[in-house]
């Protein structure tokens, strides 16, 4: 019979001697689009958080030379980069500052979501019994209630604010991630690996936490970012219908919401803010997407 | 089949009977006074007390939930209060109009989410599939109002390929249609991606071709019907985000459907009417879901009927 | 180890091989640029003749199959050097059109996992009749003539309505029959079977060999057989061919290669394999309180159905069990797939519930968290399946850690320690520590699910068809360790198997389930030595020898639906009476 | 015989489609109560008195002539001959009582019934007492006697409202509560068809007693249309008047073509925008700091801001209604003195408060002007964008709204009468709960000069009463519970092929078109 020590040498397959693997960050370094995206969401930041060193505007300034005498807004031009709005502000400025909303927006509020969406999620996928049917029966409930109308009526009991919309929001916006992740939780839960878990005396926290939630990154991933997008424009859809952030406030969203019917006479109102809500999203896409490849051993050693 | 029906109608029925309580309590707490509306700005106290009577709007939250629930059941959803019509009447003569619209979006959807979807997965990492993931986020992105003009700027006015706007023939469907199908198809093209490659990358796949099957006879027969299952359980959720989108495009389009309805309402606090189309919503959605889920039971025999 | 030729065995004199490698190379592009994965291979294929490829996992045979029927993974896997003859054209250099009629029409190939090559949501009639489809323009009606007819070749009972059926309706060995089907309808020249009964239990190995042997002679189709199974390579080649980590070792007559191997791998190989009547087994310590206790254990799987969700069914996976496992004894469970083995394991580990009594350590088996916690640490379970039972996103220093962690046992650097002195233990070296499962091999993957089984030093482990898929040599280094351990730590085994030679080697004691109950149980040598339930025998003689000269037995060939434990809600099944026939040797009445 | 209104270049025959965004509510004249639906009733129904096109001149309509008595209670209406409902049954004195009834009843939940409530007897039956009109007395088929519990000067106003319009017994039974839904008048048009969320049809009453009206021969409402594509549409020979008008986003665009702006019609509007200021609430019960914010605003930029398709208001009538003070500047913009104002008024450093405002485009943008005017003096205002629903509810209560901007919710004349600026909105009346009076101003003083106004029933005296309506309204301005904004300004626009005097277009009580005059010129 052959003795242990030799097989361990012959056993290994070629297409795993490699290296130790280097570190996530380092991984994530290497690929160009994640780069990308990081500078973007960077950018966005810069952009909002030092949005009155970067301007000689206020955001809220209706300035007599940012209309002409007919009251139409100024396009894109040498005084007024991106042009003005219909109260003669400066877009620009309006678009930076409005990016503070938007970030809080698109990533607290729709953070939020996905936390309580993955959360009920995973622990109704989990649990069956009588806890899953209940938390699944209740994302049924709410997936069958019009989110608009919910958010209509909570944004008016309580009176609007961008605090109040980002919670509003975060309630309607996790039923959709609720249900996918319940799916996704109760196909793992049936995987080997789990039962293994279970024999080792795992607790349930820690299956969940340590075992389930990493296989679920890629589907959060996917989830989170499109989100990104859909809370934004949830936020000014909010703010158009009245019970969203109030005027003057800027936001992305409600920028685009306030001047939607000019956009043939002025599409710069238009543009310019819904090219922001794209690229933002789309820099946590690639982001995310990186992200997701690094985290995945499997993927390991495919980065260019 | 019978008794999946069964249960599945039940637990729609709980369902419902949910969504009712939570917007009429949301309704109740609402803080404006339908009667104020009815009365007009020259009432008197006298007429709107009236008025409240008449209404029952008098009594007790409770016992104003009851009585819609008793009516409710004998299939009364009540008169709209400004338009003094019964509701089940406004809401039946706009319904298969919505109806149509959302089986248009949703065919509308598909077909570019999936292909965007399938050519990105088969194209994985090249310059396309980044173009399609692009253009999937500015569909997610884009305000279905500038969508909507802007479709019916190019195709309707300038082209003049459809009608601008308006209801009856196919030609009047396409593009409100694909302004709705342009939100979706973002999110199905992201999911059938990544659902392709995986079906890609399996077995049965590896025989398909080994059987000596042309690439898009393994794509279309073998991939495809495995690749959507998971897709197939979108199309419940997807009609619930899409009566968002219903009130803006029926309006772009003077679609008549029940987006308009329920938009005049919420403006107006037309309560019997923001009830009724809540609840048809809701059965829109219910309905929605079990028939992803039968079509799910179709499209995959290893799911069994329980 | 430089790659030696030795000279196939004599071949038919004149006859033009069909089939021809020329000194084929396969690589697979790296961050290191291209790394070989099959290097200089070369043989020929004759009309009528089985040529089976035998080797260490990992070793090419899978990769030079998909090269002949070009189907290697796009885009790094790629042939680099060589050639492939067929019918006078080089398929390596053949264009995706070419190749398309080819595949499938003259070159059949049969998949490793049956699970997984057919198509789910495809009934399997349209399966078949699309590859008829594909290279022969005949009606509908007419493939589904021909499909009907290959259905029947592989002898499936009721060939009408397996059309109809869906592949998850179907036996795995069924399921294995179809893809055979669909390989054979079109009469290839080439047939190419890999590890075709790996995933299968001897009983359906058996009729799947007699079946691809009887074709292959039928139809004068050339075989080429990829196995592990150094049983099957004597039973079913001609000539041989072994490999190791990309290169052929030795390819000689199947005669040749097991009287005489050249090489001192192909020895190795020949040594490790388990052969029957080599057991030992030994009679319980029946003084000893057991550490196990099974009493009338019962596991039923309700189906639910109706408007309330009532049960209307029962699965009794598991009927009326009953025996002891000793300390420092290997008790194995045998029986063909579904009759419950894994039930018994589950429910062991608390996986399922069951009624009646299990008791371990004279504790009877609760379901609270507390209980099954402190059972956890002294009763461990390796599961059929390494790569399913591990985290894959967990390194494997982290997945041998996590038992300890969740016990609370030790500081992080005293379970590191741990950690590394287990995979020394396991035959694993330290590097292996900071990798992730499906960088390692399918045998040092299990070794990694036995490492982490021993860390907290349990009583008993249950082995749940842990070697099977493993190749003979690494089966064998991981029965050394389990045998090593018992001796060492004294530890117990319940050992899940479906290889009979297996079980012989390693097991103390055996019992053989059918239909969820236990129809005979006793030592090793009286199980294999003296079987007396008609059951058992059939097992016993299904075992294929790896002896080329055993005449094989004759059998009925009849594909037989495996009896369902499946009943309506209060019939339970008839309960067997177990008989001792003599030193604890028992046997159910008939 | 209002034969003097015809047009000689007017061409009969021929269909006219107008569109709408919202759907039509109701028909029934005692409901609707929304200026698309408040034209189309004016065409389906007519009532005892009636406008002449295109002015606010009261003319009689159904009825041939009235008298009143000389304490101006008795009002005696001889109606004409010979009229006809749409189903061909002749129109009397019965249907007009019973009309007058029913819009009175409180089962029928009119939003008008309050306008009769100087009607003898009307007090019984809102209080459900009674379900006939003690007041209103058919004397013959051709005659109704109305009699007043008090003198009311607008009384023949009143009567020319849709609410007072005559329909047809039978009908109103046999539809019941669907009444709404279908229509039995005897107007210059009969509905044809309805199909809910998508069009209305108006066919041509043959049998119309105003000889030669009207010229066309349909009018086709198309419902659900957004303003921006009904205008597309418009340039696109489809439709032949955007009922909603000519949309902001698109006014410059075809103001600047002068082939789409030749087309366009301007005209003045019963209509007044203003800002309230609760007099409830401090620091707004302060009349100085009323004043002040009077002052700080910048009317001339709010209109610019709409694109000029308003101007600029001093006070709460609008130029055009009768008892408009000429020559009365208002507060003149000066932010300089209205920051000193404030601060004797002790705001030296200002003070935070709110500003309500409707949620439709333009009202929020206009709020954020009206927020940064009140920036300038030291107001920090800050704006609650709300839906219709939720403004008028906080408006009607005490201490919730400081400031609401009208804009969307103001009022427009229900009849061109001095009297209808002030009851609900301005008046002691309005201001309780639920009110209407979201300034809560509340001037006995003010209140019984109004009063006075009213009972001046004799027309010799209507100049008499306008001025003293005026003087009401110069009073109110001292006491400043309003900031008069703007008085918009009415822009249509019709298609190539429609005939008709301007006016008709911007007709002020028949709005947007009066259909029963207009006609198109490319019928044979
Ligand atoms: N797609 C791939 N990319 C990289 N390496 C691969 C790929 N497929 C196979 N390999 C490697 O090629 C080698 C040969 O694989 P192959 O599947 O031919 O083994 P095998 O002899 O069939 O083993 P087994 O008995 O386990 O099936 C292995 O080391 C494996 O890791
Ligand atoms: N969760 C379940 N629900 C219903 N039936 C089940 C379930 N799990 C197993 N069974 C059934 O119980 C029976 C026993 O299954 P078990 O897995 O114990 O078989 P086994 O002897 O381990 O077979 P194999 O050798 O194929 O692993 C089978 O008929 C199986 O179909
Ligand atoms: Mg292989
Ligand atoms: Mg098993």
């Amino acid at each position: 019979m052959l003795k242990t020590k030799e097989i361990c040498v012959t056993a290994i397959e070629p297409a795993t001697l490699r290296s130790a693997a280097p570190s996530v960050w380092t991984r994530l370094r290497r690929r160009k689009l994640a780069l990308i995206g990081l500078a973007l969401i960077a950018l966005t930041f810069f952009g909002a958080i030092f949005a009155p060193w970067l301007t000689p505007y206020e955001p809220n300034d209706q300035m007599f030379d940012g209309l002409t005498l007919q009251g139409a807004p100024m396009p894109p031009g040498a005084q007024f980069p991106l042009g003005t709005d219909l109260l003669g502000r400066d877009l620009l400025t309006r678009i930076l500052y409005g990016a503070r909303t938007s970030l809080i927006i698109g990533l607290v509020a729709n953070g939020v979501a996905l936390v309580i969406g993955t959360l009920i999620g995973i622990t109704a996928g989990y649990f069956r019994g009588f806890i899953g049917s209940a938390l699944m029966r209740l994302t049924d409930l709410m997936m069958a209630f019009p989110a608009l109308l919910l958010a209509i009526c909570l944004a008016a009991i309580f009176q609007p604010s961008l605090w109040i919309v980002a919670l509003v929001i975060a309630t309607v916006n996790w039923v959709q991630t609720a249900r996918v992740i319940y799916t996704e939780t109760s196909s793992l839960s049936q995987r080997e690996f789990i039962a293994a878990e279970k024999t080792l005396g795992a607790g349930h926290l820690r299956i969940l936490f340590r075992h389930i939630l990493p296989h679920l990154v890629p589907m959060i991933i996917v989830w989170g970012t499109l989100g990104i997008s859909t809370t934004v424009l949830l936020e000014a859809t909010l703010s158009y219908l009245g019970v969203g952030v109030q005027p003057p406030t800027p936001s992305w969203g409600n920028i685009i919401f306030e001047n939607q019917t000019y956009f043939q006479a002025a599409p710069w109102l238009v543009f310019f803010p819904g090219l922001a809500i794209v690229i933002l999203a789309l820099a946590f896409n690639l982001v995310g997407d990186a992200l997701r490849d690094v985290l995945d051993p499997t993927q390991r050693g495919q980065d260019q | 089949m019978i008794n999946f029906l069964g249960r599945r109608l039940l637990q729609s029925a709980m369902i419902l009977l949910g969504v009712s309580f939570i917007t009429f309590a949301l309704l109740y707490l609402l803080p404006s006074d339908p009667v104020r509306q009815i009365a007009g700005r020259s009432a008197t106290a006298q007429t709107v007390a009236n008025i409240r009577e008449q209404l029952g709007l008098d009594q007790p939250f409770i016992v104003q939930y009851w009585r819609y629930l008793m009516d409710l059941l004998q299939f009364d959803l009540g008169r709209s209060y400004l338009q003094k019509t019964e509701v089940s009447a406004l809401i039946a003569a706009r319904l298969p109009a919505t109806l149509l619209l959302m089986v248009g979006a949703i065919s509308a959807e598909l077909v570019l989410g999936l292909g965007m979807g399938i050519i990105a997965a088969l194209r994985r990492g090249t310059t396309t599939d980044n173009t399609l993931m692009i253009a999937s986020f500015i569909g997610v992105s884009a305000p279905q109002f500038v969508v909507g003009l802007l479709l019916l700027y190019v195709f309707a006015v300038q082209l003049g390929w459809f009608p601008i706007g308006g209801y009856g023939t196919f030609g009047h469907l396409v593009l409100p249609a694909l302004t709705l199908g342009i939100l979706g198809s973002g999110w199905y093209s992201r999911m059938m991606r990544s659902s392709m490659i995986d079906v890609l990358r399996q077995d049965f796949i590896r025989t398909a071709h080994a059987k000596g099957l042309s690439r898009a006879r393994v794509l279309l027969r073998h991939a495809l019907p495995n690749a959507i299952l998971p897709v197939i359980a979108m199309i419940g959720i997807d009609i619930g985000i899409f009566m968002g989108g219903i009130v803006i495009v029926e309006s772009v389009f003077g679609w008549p459907g029940i987006g308009q309805l329920a938009w005049q309402a919420i403006q107006r606090v037309d309560i019997p009417i923001i009830m009724g189309v809540t609840l048809v919503s809701a059965c829109a959605i219910v309905l929605g879901n079990l028939v992803a889920d039968i079509a799910t039971l179709f499209a995959d025999p290893r799911i069994k009927v329980r | 180890m430089a790659a030696m030729q030795t000279s196939p065995a004599a071949q038919p004199a004149g006859a033009k091989p069909v089939l021809t490698v020329d000194g084929l190379s396969i690589s697979v592009r790296t961050e290191q640029g291209m790394m070989p994965l099959v290097q200089d291979l070369s043989f020929a294929l004759h009309k009528g003749r089985t040529l089976a490829i035998a080797g260490e996992s990992g070793s090419g045979k899978s990769l030079t199959s998909l090269a002949i029927m070009g189907l290697l993974p796009p885009p790094a896997v790629r042939v680099t050097g060589g050639a492939i003859n067929f019918d006078g054209q080089d398929l390596t250099k053949l264009a995706e059109g070419k190749l398309k009629q080819l595949r499938g029409n003259r070159i059949a190939m049969i998949f490793q996992e049956p699970m997984t090559a057919l198509n789910p949501v495809m009934r399997i009639g349209a399966q078949l009749i699309e590859a008829i489809r594909a290279h022969e323009d005949v009606s509908k009606a007419e493939a589904r003539k021909r499909a009907l007819e290959a259905v029947r070749a592989v002898r499936l009972t009721e060939p009408e309505r397996r059309l109809q059926q869906y592949p998850h309706e179907l036996s795995g060995g069924m399921r294995q029959r179809v893809v055979i089907a669909m390989a054979i309808a079109l009469r290839p020249d080439i047939l190419i079977a890999d590890e075709p009964t790996t995933a299968l239990d001897v009983t359906v190995q058996r009729e799947v060999l007699d079946l691809l042997r009887d074709l292959a002679r039928d139809m004068n189709t050339a075989l080429i057989l990829i196995t592990h199974d150094m049983g099957v390579v004597a039973e079913m080649a001609d000539d041989v061919l072994v490999m190791q980590r990309g290169r052929m070792v030795e390819h000689a007559s199947v005669r040749k290669l097991f009287s005489n191997p050249d090489q001192p791998y192909t020895r190795q190989l020949l040594a490790a394999v388990p052969r029957m009547g080599q057991g030992h087994g030994a009679h319980p310590d029946k003084d000893a309180e057991p550490l196990v206790s099974l009493r009338e254990a019962r596991v039923a799987y309700d189906l639910h159905g109706g408007l309330l969700g009532r049960v209307v069914q029962r699965v009794h996976a598991v009927e009326a069990v009953s025996f002891d496992i000793h300390p420092g004894e290997t008790f194995a469970l045998v029986g063909e797939s579904g009759c419950g083995k894994s039930t018994i394991a589950r429910a062991l580990a608390g996986l399922v519930p069951h009624s009646g009594e299990i008791r371990f350590q004279g504790k009877p088996l609760g379901n609270d968290a507390a209980t099954r916690k402190q059972i956890s640490r002294e009763l461990q379970m390796v599961f059929q399946d390494p790569m399913a039972a591990l985290n894959g996103r967990m390194t494997a220093g982290d997945l041998v850690r996590e038992p300890l962690v969740i016990h609370g046992v030790g500081t992080a650097a005293s379970r590191r320690e741990k950690a590394a002195a287990l995979f020394a233990r396991v035959g694993l070296g330290k590097d292996a520590l900071d990798r992730y499962p499906h960088e390692f091999s399918g045998g040092q993957r299990q070794r990694i699910c036995i490492a982490r089984a021993l860390a907290l030093d349990p009583k008993l482990i249950i082995a749940d068809e842990s070697v099977s898929a493993l190749d003979v040599s690494v089966q064998a280094t991981v029965l050394d360790l389990l045998a090593e351990l018992k001796r060492e730590m004294g530890m117990s085994y319940l050992f899940i198997s479906h290889d009979m030679a297996v079980v012989e080697n390693i097991a103390d004691r055996v019992a053989v389930m059918y239909l969820g109950q236990i129809v005979e149980m006793g030592t090793g040598a009286q199980v294999f030595g003296d079987p007396r339930h008609p059951y058992t025998q059939r097992l016993i003689e299904a075992v294929p020898h790896a002896d080329p000269d055993r005449v094989l037995p004759a059998r009925v060939l009849a594909a037989s639906d495996p009896p369902s434990p499946v009943r309506a809600v209060g019939d339970p099944p008839d309960i067997v009476t177990l008989d001792d026939v003599g030193g604890g040797h028992l046997v159910a009445r008939s | 015989d209002g034969h003097s209104d015809m047009d000689p270049n007017a061409k009969s025959g021929g269909n006219i489609t107008i569109t709408y965004k919202d759907d039509v509510a109701t028909l029934d004249p005692a409901i609707g109560y929304d200026w698309q639906n408040w034209s189309m009733i004016k065409s389906l129904y007519d009532g005892l008195m009636d406008y002449a096109p295109g002015t606010t001149d009261l003319r009689p309509g159904l009825a041939e002539s009235y008298e009143i008595s000389d304490d101006g209670k008795v009002f005696t209406f001889k109606l004409r001959e010979g009229v006809k409902f749409h189903n061909g049954r002749e129109m009397t004195a019965e249907d007009v009582k019973y009309s007058l009834d029913r819009v009175t009843n409180p089962k029928t939940q009119s939003p008008g019934a309050g306008f009769f409530a100087s009607i003898a007897g009307f007090d019984a039956i809102s209080n459900g007492e009674t379900e006939t009109l003690e007041g209103v007395k058919v004397i013959d088929p051709l005659t109704v006697e109305i009699t007043l519990s008090r003198p009311d000067a607008t009384f023949l106003h009143v009567m020319g409202l849709n609410f007072a319009a005559v329909v047809a017994k039978e009908a109103v039974e046999e539809a019941g509560a669907d009444f709404g839904k279908t229509a039995m008048g005897t107007g210059a048009f009969k509905l044809g068809e309805w199909t809910i969320g998508q069009r209305l049809v108006f066919e041509k009453n043959e049998d119309y007693w105003r000889e030669g009206l009207p010229y066309l021969d349909s009018v086709t409402f198309e419902v659900g249309q957004e303003p921006i594509v009904a205008l597309l549409r418009l340039q696109n020979g489809e439709v032949d008047v955007p009922g909603d008008g000519i949309p902001p986003a698109k006014f410059q665009e075809v103001m600047n073509d002068p082939e789409q702006a030749a087309r366009v019609v301007e005209g003045g509007q019963l209509h007044t925008g203003y800002i309230t200021l609760n007099t409830k609430m401090p620091p707004f019960d302060n009349a100085d700091v009323r004043r002040a914010v009077n002052m700080a605003i910048n009317k001339e930029r709010i209109t610019q801001v709409i694109n000029g398709r308003a101007v600029p208001a001093t006070q709460p009538l609008p130029p055009s209604m009768p008892g408009y003070t000429e020559g009365y500047e208002g507060y003149a913009y000066d932010p300089e003195q209205a920051k000193e104002m404030l601060a004797e008024a002790g705001f030296a450093d200002g003070f935070e408060t709110e500003l309500y405002v409707m949620n439709t485009d333009p009202n929020p943008r206009i709020a954020q002007a009206i927020q940064q005017d009140l920036s300038k003096i030291g107001i920090d205002a800050s704006i609650q964008s709300l839906a219709q629903a939720s403004v008028i509810a906080a408006g009607g209560e005490e201490d919730q709204a400081p400031m609401i901007w009208s804009g969307g919710m103001a009022w427009i004349a229900d009849f061109p009468d001095a009297s209808n600026f002030y009851g609900p909105i301005l008046g002691c009346a309005g201001a309780v709960q639920g009110g209407w009076n979201w300034s809560w101003y509340c001037n006995e003083e003010v209140d019984a000069m109004a009063t006075e106004a009213d009972s001046m029933t004799d027309p010799d005296a209507a100049e008499a009463r306008l001025q003293k309506w005026s003087d009401v309204y110069m009073k109110i301005m001292e006491d400043a519970p309003w900031v008069p904004v703007f008085n918009e300004q009415r822009y249509t626009m019709k298609s190539e092929r429609m005939g008709g005097a301007d006016a008709l277009y911007v007709d002020p009580v028949s709005i947007p078109v009066n259909y029963d005059y207009v006609y198109v010129n490319d019928v044979q």
